[in-house]
């Protein structure tokens, strides 16, 4: 059994001579007895060697990344996640600090958040941000709810082509307030979303708080936003998904009039984590910020004007504002989006643009082989990012045990979430596919056909 | 400085390969080819070292001193369970990997999912909840559900206590109830009258945190639990306080139909300046089908499965599986800790509370009487009245003594309130030089207020502006900005 | 090629044209034609990623102890290294910083040299100690040097029981300046020294300097310094080369008048790391401080009155004393002896104890059981700690191939030390060996005599 | 506070399992079992966590700022390399593992001596010595074998320049040698003059560093080395300042014999606060045979080898094979930076400190002219004579201005000598504010020398007194000793 508690006997003594009671169970007088327990129904206790034992037993059930080529992505991807975001993100004086409520001793926490505030801007093309939410589908979420909010209005379209998680998670979200997600569907060829279904959407019913619209959205189809704003009438709000990756060769959202945009900041120097922790971004206009959800951190002076740095408009939050906050969000992302923000500083105006490259480049090169394959075709025409779906005449269940048979974690089978797209796969490269993982991925599925499934 | 202003034009680190396959030139519509790249920084790998090892040495953090924070539980976070956590085997998992390639980290999860019902009497959790009020509202939805399943269309009301904290009525407001404050009795305890008053029909069901965050503990519960039942609502259970209580009771004995827990709080997974948390939440039988999926079962044939066929799911809350590099760590703890260790640590919590409250009324006013349980309130009212000396100056000379202040100004319903939580990983030195500092403060504020309210001055910052900061917000930095 | 000169052309024109000069090459203006060099002949540069997947191609090449169990130290030992070892003693606060020089931007270095000081007298018994020294040998080999300068006598006795690299750096150290080093022989049956051969090189020939022996020495057996002392005359030194755990069992050798203790740091929370770094101890009685090699912190007073701490006895050092210092030393181990000393802090009093008592217990447990086996023989009757030597009757080097097809890093074979010692071999335990991996050792010592070879 | 003063007795962590075989009972004779335990702390886990948090954040380092600390080259150390040294690959192998286990570390340190031959124009090196002074003192008993073996008993003098590192003149009488200094002219470098007056039979060899500690590189260099050469003496190499002449020329080619490295100033492996560090050892072909063994060779049938067959090895100077997992990072650092790099290393270096040297002598009198190399001296004496300030005084107030002091009152040949080495990792921006500094303190050495004098005022403590610590030396903690 572990031992972080450090008292002896004879401190516990003490202390409860001091505080006069004969012993703890008094101090646990006012627990009715009708109420007390048996002792826990769990395993013995486990020193820190033992501990360490049992998790590499755990370890050797699974079967991590650096065992395959990765060409599966579909909301978290394999990016290269450089030392120095490891080391700096784990010291203790992040690690272990709570939320800044002492802003004199948490210039740390304050200043990054301040820096990864702007970073998001930078990025999303936006006036403000907050300082991260959990995760990019309770972002989207929480993004619909402000729109509400904002708009006072209960109906809200979303792209039926981001991603079907965060659609689940929007819908939960919403359902206790009552307002109503309808879904836009997707154009058959491109995989944008479908411009005559949203006209339709727009004309009919009532009027919609906002679209919820993908950039590139899950198909990894870059959506025309300049189109997209054109459709919607001035006060729908635009909210965009984005892969914040994606925005260092793609025109930022602001850029085209969206109103709020969110996304999953896993991209970032996040590891895969079985999908979780990452943070959520949450960006919007200058206007809307005390609708905002989430923490804000701004800047200010201290009493002898040294700059310096605090949560600013907590008015809007939870532990003030109670039933009324934007927002229930208290405990944040804030560790994750440090990583984020340490993995911006470090690749920087060049690298990051040069990993979206990479994967751009990577992907493209990918389509064109698959094209060539016999028996798999792409499946839409839109722009891609690093991601695009292809049909296959073979059961994509089959080709996903042979792939992995290879050694390859190969593209996503779609029928989970598309039952229309039963017949089909989303690929993703990012920069750690190498140009001779992807020749011999092309190569097991020109062989595939011919194998005993 | 930040970040930015240390980038010159050009700066660079090489971290990548160069490309090795053909150039291709972004094949898009021309209005969506970035025209200006993010101002992102530019700047070596040594100065992004040095800035943010800067930062982190700017941080007050529990790896640095007592931390006395109420309500939030700053205790020992073990490395060991960090180091386990980072992995490669854990934390380069894909969600959309087949299970047979995660049954490790299935397997662990199942079994957490198993300790948290142990620990809290109830029978099934989902762990996909990211945070405490991530769980409440995933309660709120499961109430929400069930009325709705069954037909209770008249339940919009939500009870909920004046001492309970934000996160409760701003999740019940988000989940669509109509929130209803009930007032704490002089006791610091649910006022049963003024709660009975507010028990109708209406009544969806109540939150109750236990002990609640005065640090006392709710004798009542289960009567007030069997009213809320009686009028056909739900007990939900904010389990952020499950510190005190460990092995002790449980919130399902107290008869709870749904219970969040804090796994960052409890369980000792690192704070992370305000997260990554996890907030798993567990209900009764009857509830099981409710639960946000998925849930992790185990097969006949031993194997481990993500179920998401729950009949009356509220759905997904997050996506993949809640924040499983937390859960990893929380699972560690639990199984380093095991019965005794966990129960110990609740009691040594209590006691160290108590220690702390006995101290600190010699010469400090307690809000309430009785022994607390993992926390206490100091009502600082007279202070201010006699001195001017506010709470805010106290917690800021702390700062100065080399100690992270309590919580202030809640709850709400203490005034000048300051609420100390000093957890079970403190030694009763460091508990007994908390009280010499503050009855050196309070020396100070009678002899010195001055100083009180010009503190902290030992700070990387003096005293920061707090109201022209939210006044004229300014939230991020831009190139043309002077420093203000 | 990775890039961590953080200027661009453009500064650098700029510093150019500052400093007056035209190019970079016009700086080295002082480097004469016919010395320069061509481009050096190196593998192309790599950048993170690359230098990652180059380093997993050689650990692939290597087989670490976790794939073993260990039974084998021979001065490098298995032991568990918690983890608040090994990420404490990585902040970067002590990793990237130097020499204490500049005191009063270095406490936190002083200190911990004071603290590991304060631990090393008090594991030893002595009452001063440096803080740290390359390795246990070179620490061996001052200790010689440092005894001539005391008695200014050139002939020195060492235990040939003390770790043969040990002993061979010494003789390396002590060539220079003429230093005669006798072996003195253990004594067959115990292991340990043998004392009548000690007394007569003793009593014939110059008067030696000191005598080395070993605490434990190389065979495990523990020596009795009681005993040795009183062999020896009062004015030659008794230098004593510890293995620093076993002293939490011990008696230190402080109490028995040692006059130099010495030993290698490794068991004190260091990975193996294929032999170093680790750190030399060097502890000494307090008239000698001043004979004494290496750095030392000491206790002082700020302007303010306030305690800490600084290097003390400077003189002593090279940078100083030049030619007539103590030692060349310079760069030392403090990060090591920094791991050691948070070890010893996090095991305490009581684990310490513990750890030492088990790997007492444990070697103790399979002598027992290997005795019992047949063709297998203890060698030493002397009382021993975790290691102890047993003779084969099989060829060690085929032992040690068996075991090594059954996972086990087996006990060292000794010929190559020891040519009397052919059919020997030198087994070891340590807390980390389960009592399982024990028995599988003893069926498989019992297998060896009928397996095919 | 000192870890021993946050003992408590009876306290303890649990890291280990429960012995799992029998019990056993000390069997040695009782004078030999430990009656007092040692005074090891007893403290928790935090408590241990805390405390060397706190300690690592009280010191100065590469990570938190400028450090130009000459002839340390303190420049910034991957993180990088750190991770891959501490592979459990690389640190858990045991040294008496078969060769065929460690193939991966012998291939390592096989191309590392290689690399380590290009770069220095050596034909052979060892890996075993594990610090700069442990390279020299390898070197002088090379130097001491080879004259042994030659009969050449009447060498016994090494010559030593009066600029020289400490370390030289101490290893060269550790391996039984007489020192004879060699003056520096009032160019820096070696006194050509003074040199061949002490030039003689009995000289077994010199030692030179070049460039040297001034900065200055010995135009003269091969010169020498062959006068040495003529009367049948070696030249050793002390290579710790390689870092400004990489790629650009090499010691092979200067005609030296013998060759230190410092791969902890160099090839960017941490200083860890003085150590370990690691002091490979080359020589020219004809000495091949006299190196400390073992050495790494490549079989024919592609395997590495340890070798220790070298007919007049010195024999060992370290155990095993060296300081392998610094090792490990020299040569991840050579493999990040390539020829290209490396060559850019050393210009970048150059023109580090050429651009200070500039900038500072505008107000500050460089000690010797010319462009330097990687470093330069300043000759404070002035200062000292105008208004009573000491270089020391003008060090500590550095530490006030958050900058590492420089190197100070070495080399020994310059008055209140400030000896600054950039490094090549520094931004100009950084430098800029250095020079700022330097001239804010020489302001105030003018106006405010009192400032000066009791400098520093923001750090831990202030200035310390090392005299009365030298005097009385108190060099460990007793349980009795109250605070001095
Ligand atoms: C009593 C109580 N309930 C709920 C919460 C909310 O938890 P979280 O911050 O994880 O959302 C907290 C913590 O802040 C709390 O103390
Ligand atoms: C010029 C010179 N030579 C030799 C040394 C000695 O190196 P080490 O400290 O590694 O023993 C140093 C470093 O301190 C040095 O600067």
């Amino acid at each position: 059994m572990a031992q972080y508690v450090p008292h002896t006997d004879d401190e516990i003594a003490k202390m409860l001579e001091e505080i006069g009671v004969k012993d703890i169970e008094e101090l646990y007088q006012d627990v009715p007895d009708h109420l007390r327990c048996e002792k826990l129904d769990l395993p013995e206790g486990l020193d820190e060697l033992s501990l360490k034992r049992h998790f590499f037993n755990l370890a050797r059930k699974n079967h991590p990344l650096e065992e395959y080529m990765v060409f599966r992505g579909a909301g978290v991807y394999n990016h290269y996640v450089p030392e120095v975001v490891k080391q700096l993100s784990m010291r203790s004086g992040f690690l272990t600090a709570y939320t800044p409520y002492q802003a004199e001793v948490s210039q740390g926490t304050l200043q990054v958040m301040f820096e990864f505030q702007t970073m998001v801007c930078e990025l999303t093309g936006m006036d403000v941000a907050n300082s991260s939410m959990y995760d990019g589908a309770s972002a989207v979420a929480e993004a619909v709810l402000m729109a509400s909010r904002l708009t006072d209005r209960y109906r809200a379209l979303a792209a039926s082509s981001i991603h079907p998680e965060y659609l689940q998670v929007v819908q939960t979200y919403t359902s206790g307030v009552g307002i109503n997600v309808e879904m836009v569907a997707y154009d058959k060829e491109s995989g944008r979303v479908d411009i005559r279904t949203l006209r339709e959407k727009i004309d009919t019913g009532e009027k919609p708080s906002c679209l919820v619209v993908g950039y590139p959205n899950f198909f990894g189809v870059i959506e025309d936003l300049m189109l997209v704003r054109e459709v919607l009438p001035k006060d729908v709000m635009m909210v965009v998904v984005v892969n914040p990756l994606a925005l260092a060769l793609l025109e930022p959202p602001g850029s085209f009039g969206a109103d709020i945009v969110v996304g999953d900041g896993q991209p970032l120097g996040i590891p895969p984590r079985l999908g979780g922790p990452s943070f959520g971004i949450f960006a919007t206009r200058e206007r809307y910020v005390r609708q905002m959800p989430g923490r804000i951190a701004g800047m200010t002076q201290d009493l002898e004007g040294k700059r310096g740095f605090v949560m600013v408009l907590q008015t809007r939050e939870q532990h003030i504002r109670r039933h009324r906050a934007t927002s229930n969000i208290c405990s944040n992302h804030t560790q994750a989006a440090l990583m984020a923000t340490i993995y911006m500083s470090l690749m920087g105006k060049s690298g990051l643009r040069e990993v979206a490259r990479q994967c751009y480049a990577k992907a493209h090169y990918l389509a064109e082989k698959v094209d060539r394959v016999e028996g798999i075709n792409r499946r839409f025409s839109g722009p891609f990012f690093n991601e695009f779906v292809a049909s296959v005449d073979v059961n994509p269940a089959h080709l996903d045990e042979y792939l992995k048979a290879h050694k390859i974690l190969g593209p996503l089978p779609l029928s989970r979430y598309y039952p229309e797209l039963v017949d089909s796969v989303l690929f993703c490269t990012t920069e750690l596919n190498t140009v001779d993982e992807i020749t011999f991925l092309v190569g097991r599925l020109e062989a595939v056909r011919n194998a005993d499934l | 400085m930040l970040i930015f202003e240390k980038s010159h034009e050009g700066r660079y680190a090489v971290l990548l390969p160069a490309l090795d396959v053909p150039e291709m030139d972004l094949d898009v519509e021309d209005h969506l080819v970035r025209k200006a790249s993010p101002e992102l920084p530019e700047v070596s790998e040594l100065q992004v070292v040095r800035h943010y090892t800067e930062l982190s040495r700017k941080n007050y953090a529990v790896d640095v001193g007592f931390y006395p924070l109420g309500s939030c539980t700053m205790k020992y976070n073990p490395k060991v369970n960090d180091a386990l956590a980072e992995l490669e085997h854990f934390s380069y998992l894909h969600p959309y990997q087949c299970e047979e390639d995660i049954q490790g980290a299935l397997e662990l999860m199942y079994h957490l999912q198993r300790f948290l019902c142990e620990i809290t009497g109830m029978d099934a959790f989902s762990l996909q909840p990211a945070a405490g009020a991530h769980g409440e509202l995933t309660g709120m939805l499961i109430i929400r559900k069930y009325h709705d399943i069954h037909g209770n269309a008249e339940k919009k009301k939500i009870l909920v206590p004046d001492s309970a904290h934000g996160t409760n009525p701003a999740s019940a407001t988000m989940a669509g109830f109509e929130v209803v404050e009930i007032k704490s009795g002089p006791d610091g305890l649910v006022d049963i009258e003024d709660f009975k008053k507010h028990l109708d029909n209406e009544v969806a069901g109540i939150m109750l945190t236990n002990p609640n965050t005065l640090g006392l503990f709710e004798k009542e519960v289960d009567k007030i639990v069997e009213l809320v039942h009686e009028v056909g609502g739900l007990a939900y259970y904010d389990g952020a306080n499950l510190n005190a209580i460990m092995g002790i009771t449980k919130p399902g004995d107290m008869g709870f139909d749904i219970v969040h827990l804090n796994l960052h709080k409890t369980f000792s997974t690192p704070h992370g300046m305000g997260g990554p948390g996890s907030g798993p939440v567990g209900v009764k039988d009857f509830l099981k089908n409710y639960l946000p999926v998925p849930v992790i079962e185990k097969r006949d044939d031993g194997n481990y499965t993500l179920e998401y066929d729950l009949k009356h799911s509220i759905g997904k809350v997050r996506s993949f599986y809640g924040n499983f590099t937390v859960l990893v760590r929380a699972y560690a703890y639990i199984v380093s800790m095991g019965a005794e260790g966990l129960k110990k640590v609740s009691q040594v919590a209590v006691l160290n509370a108590n220690y702390l409250r006995r101290k600190l009324s010699e010469r400090f006013k307690v809000a309430y009487d009785g022994p607390c349980k993992h926390e206490f309130v100091l009502d600082n009212y007279e202070v201010w009245k006699k001195w001017g000396v506010k709470t805010l100056d106290m917690a800021k000379r702390l700062l100065d003594l080399g100690f992270h202040a309590p919580t202030i100004y809640f709850p709400l319903i203490v005034k000048e309130a300051m609420m100390i939580e000093p957890t079970e990983t403190e030694t009763k030195e460091d508990l007994d030089r908390f009280v010499e500092a503050m009855f050196q403060i309070l020396d100070e504020a009678e002899h010195n207020p001055e100083l009180l309210k010009s503190a902290p001055k030992t700070t990387p910052v003096s005293r920061l502006d707090e109201v022209k900061a939210s006044r004229h917000p300014i939230v991020r930095w831009k190139r043309e900005e002077e420093e203000i």
